[in-house]
């Protein structure tokens, strides 16, 4: 018995242990489920469209706006300063390519609650940071800030501040998606990011 | 009298436990190759600092202040030496010495040595990567770089033997 | 999780000493296993000592096998290990030009310099030719950059390749790797050179 | 017995990994490899189904409430237990619904609850998890956009 036949028998073991295993070269959550859960179930997660269309007029410079429609409905119109990760291609990218710097906000949106939801539960399993969700996405934005007229009788100072910021929100929306395509296009390339390469190698 | 080297199941071991760490703590594999370009860029950056600047190649390594030997792989290959002198000590096989086939003389021995390194270095930095950086490293994270790489350095060194056995045998 | 370096930002002083230590292991690991001496090295080709094939499989085995358990253990984030960008010109000529310079100098450049340290004279010859090619290759650059990165695949696995679990692939090659080991200690009592064996 | 000997080592190391593999398997606290392939079936709403839909979903359904929502159960053999999203993952309720044998269905008047519930549960390796809607349109965008082609911005 030498010890070459030893070892092989043990690779041998090793390997087949190896080949019975749901072993995946993919991304998986890291976090720890309780820490996750709590962090997920928090209410301090959502921002509510008047609070993201407070930052897009004040052109807020520490949050991220990320689309999770697809490629042509962010094409037609978004809202301005997005990046558009369509949801069904949020797991085959790099997550720190699009999720910015590390003090930014990020808020997730799509057509109602369901896509930006379950994105913000991946990323946040991750591992990467202030994460979060408009609620209502898309729907909600309209019914509240694209439609938004005023219908009383006297206006209160807050109100009056809601009611003017939804306006400079709906006129900005507009202005920017009536933009001619090619113009559109353009703008949207500038925002493309490289992905972030890893350091190794003999390079 | 000097000791005899480790079983080479047992050396294997522990160098794959070695890129195992390496992998673990850094993210990385290891690399031989990467270190001497650096101690090359950074000697070439000391006697002509303007060709530096304007080589396509040079100037990236010397972008924003950065210094060439302040390098992951530089330090790496310092590593390299300091452990294989604490092996050689340990095992009594520190010694100078011309190692070479009788049939051939010493001359003969340093030309091809300095030879190989040329061809080595060079075909390491085309490859990005030596049998260490390129082709193990390579090899224990599935990549097919390595793997390529792993099959076109010995099957070349196979089909080259031939012409050189000489040298060797 | 792993990668450490993912977890915290080193700093400069301790990411390089972390790159020393690796290195004195890295090094240590081939002088024992005797990659220190060129004849040694070079009698892989001539099947009179099989070593390097022994020692270089079983590295990137264990450290293949080891990695997956980390991985599955939820310990290490294989995402975030950096994989070899494919080029495919520049691996395979650049590896026809490794293995004729393996083959002519006896070292190939870790090897190297773990022998340099322990006093062998043509390892320093060795380490000295291949400042020289490191500085042909800078200088040649522009020559050849279109060769260096032409056919860009960019960091591709193998088991992906193939369509099959990293699992599975890790088994096929220790099977590989263990009908190599059978054949590379058949092959030393075949090509058996006692005078070369006994004197390095 | 001298095979046992001579194989005293490697019994030794591979009796260990096996040990350990097998704790990790069994082990139901914790996520699941490959993020990507268990959120598969979010990708294109499948998981999403409004009431009328309840039958397609298989006999032995697990209903979870996470707050109150009056939508009545008509089928009285379905086990129904009522979860605060928050305690979800506490020791008994995971291994309800990881033990339970058929679909689990998630009930909540919040369609961002059910989908956080939803992706952590999935992601813990649970298949077979889906979400109750009276709304099952939610995703799909419903206003339209206007463009306004004579204010043009100055650029």
């Amino acid at each position: 018995m030498n010890i070459r036949e030893k070892f092989s028998v043990l690779l041998l073991i090793l390997g087949i242990i190896l080949a019975l295993l749901p072993l995946s070269a993919s991304r998986s959550f890291v976090v720890k489920p309780h820490k996750l859960l709590s962090e997920v179930t928090s209410p301090d997660t959502y921002f509510t469209v008047d609070q993201v269309a407070r930052f897009v007029v004040m052109d807020d410079s520490s949050i991220q706006l990320i689309d999770l429609r697809s490629a042509q409905e962010f094409k037609s119109f978004n809202i301005p300063g997005s990046v558009n990760v369509p949801y069904n291609e949020l797991l085959d990218k790099d997550p720190s390519t699009f999720l910015g710097l590390a003090k930014m906000k990020n808020i997730f949106y799509s057509n109602g609650d369901f896509d930006s939801n379950f994105a913000v539960v991946i990323v946040q399993g991750l591992g990467y940071k202030n994460n979060y969700v408009m609620k209502g996405g898309l729907n909600e934005w309209f019914s509240t800030i694209m439609n938004s007229e005023f219908t009383g009788e006297k206006i209160s100072a807050r109100e009056n501040a809601l009611f003017e910021t939804r306006i400079r929100a709906k006129k900005l929306f507009t202005k920017i998606n009536s933009l001619p395509d090619s113009l559109k296009v353009r703008m949207l390339k500038s925002r493309h990011f490289d992905p972030k390469k890893l350091d190794g190698g003999c390079e | 009298m000097k000791k005899k080297y480790m079983n080479p199941y047992l050396a294997g071991t522990m160098l794959g436990i070695v890129l195992l760490l390496a992998m673990f703590v850094a993210g990385r594999g290891l690399g031989a190759s990467g270190g001497l370009k650096y101690c090359v860029v950074s000697i070439v950056g000391a006697v002509d600092r303007p060709h530096t600047e304007n080589s396509v190649y040079y100037s990236k390594y010397f972008e924003g202040g950065k210094k060439p030997l302040k390098n992951w792989l530089s330090f790496e290959i310092l590593g390299v030496v300091v452990g294989a002198f604490i092996s050689g000590a340990l095992s009594k096989r520190l010694k100078f010495k011309i190692e070479k086939s009788p049939k051939i003389s010493s001359t003969r021995r340093l030309i091809f040595a300095f030879l190989g390194g040329v061809f080595f270095i060079y075909g390491a930095q085309l490859a990005r990567g030596c049998t260490s950086g390129a082709a193990l490293s390579g090899m224990a994270v599935l990549s097919v770089a390595g793997f390529v790489t792993m099959i076109a350095i010995f099957g070349s060194a196979y089909l080259f033997a031939w012409f050189f056995r000489k040298n060797w045998i | 999780m792993g990668p450490v370096s993912s977890l915290f930002t080193f700093p400069e002083w301790l990411d390089l000493l972390i790159a020393f230590l690796i290195g004195t292991g890295f090094g240590f690991s081939l002088e024992q296993a005797g990659f220190s001496s060129s004849r040694k090295l070079a009698g892989m080709f001539y099947g009179y000592d099989t070593t390097v094939i022994k020692v270089f499989f079983t590295a990137a085995i264990i450290a293949l096998i080891g990695s997956q358990l980390l991985s599955f253990f939820g310990l290490l984030d294989l995402t975030k290990v950096f994989v070899n960008e494919y080029y495919v010109a520049a691996s395979i000529i650049g590896g026809v030009i490794m293995g004729a310079g393996f083959i002519m100098g006896g070292y190939c450049p870790g090897t190297g310099l773990s022998a340099m340290s322990i006093g062998k004279i043509d390892a320093i010859v060795f380490f000295l030719g291949g400042l020289t090619g490191a500085f042909l290759f800078a200088e040649t650059y522009p020559l050849i950059q279109d060769l260096a990165n032409r056919s860009y695949r960019g960091p591709v696995k193998i088991n992906e390749v193939m369509g099959i679990s990293p699992g599975l692939f890790t088994l096929l090659l220790i099977i590989a790797a263990i009908i190599m080991f059978w054949f590379a200690e058949a092959a030393e009592k075949r090509f058996a050179r006692p005078d070369i064996t006994e004197e390095i | 017995m001298i095979l046992i000997n001579k194989y005293k080592v490697i019994i030794a190391i591979s009796g260990v990994i096996i040990i350990l593999v097998c704790i990790r398997s069994f082990n139901i606290d914790h996520f699941k490899n490959n993020a990507k392939s268990l959120a598969g079936p979010s990708f294109n709403h499948s998981i999403i189904i409004s009431e009328k839909q309840i039958g397609i979903i298989g006999k032995n359904i697990l209903f979870v409430y996470l707050d109150k929502v009056d939508i009545p159960i008509k089928d009285l053999h379905n086990e129904v237990i009522t979860i605060k999203p928050d305690s979800i993952l506490n020791k008994e309720n995971l291994r309800k619904i990881i033990k339970h044998k058929g679909s689990v269905l998630i009930i909540s008047s919040d369609p961002a609850v059910s989908a956080r519930i939803w992706m952590i549960l999935s992601q813990m390796g649970r298949h077979d998890v889906f979400i109750l809607t009276d709304h099952p349109d939610n995703e799909v965008f419903k206003n339209k956009f206007r463009p306004d082609t004579l204010n043009r911005l100055e650029l």
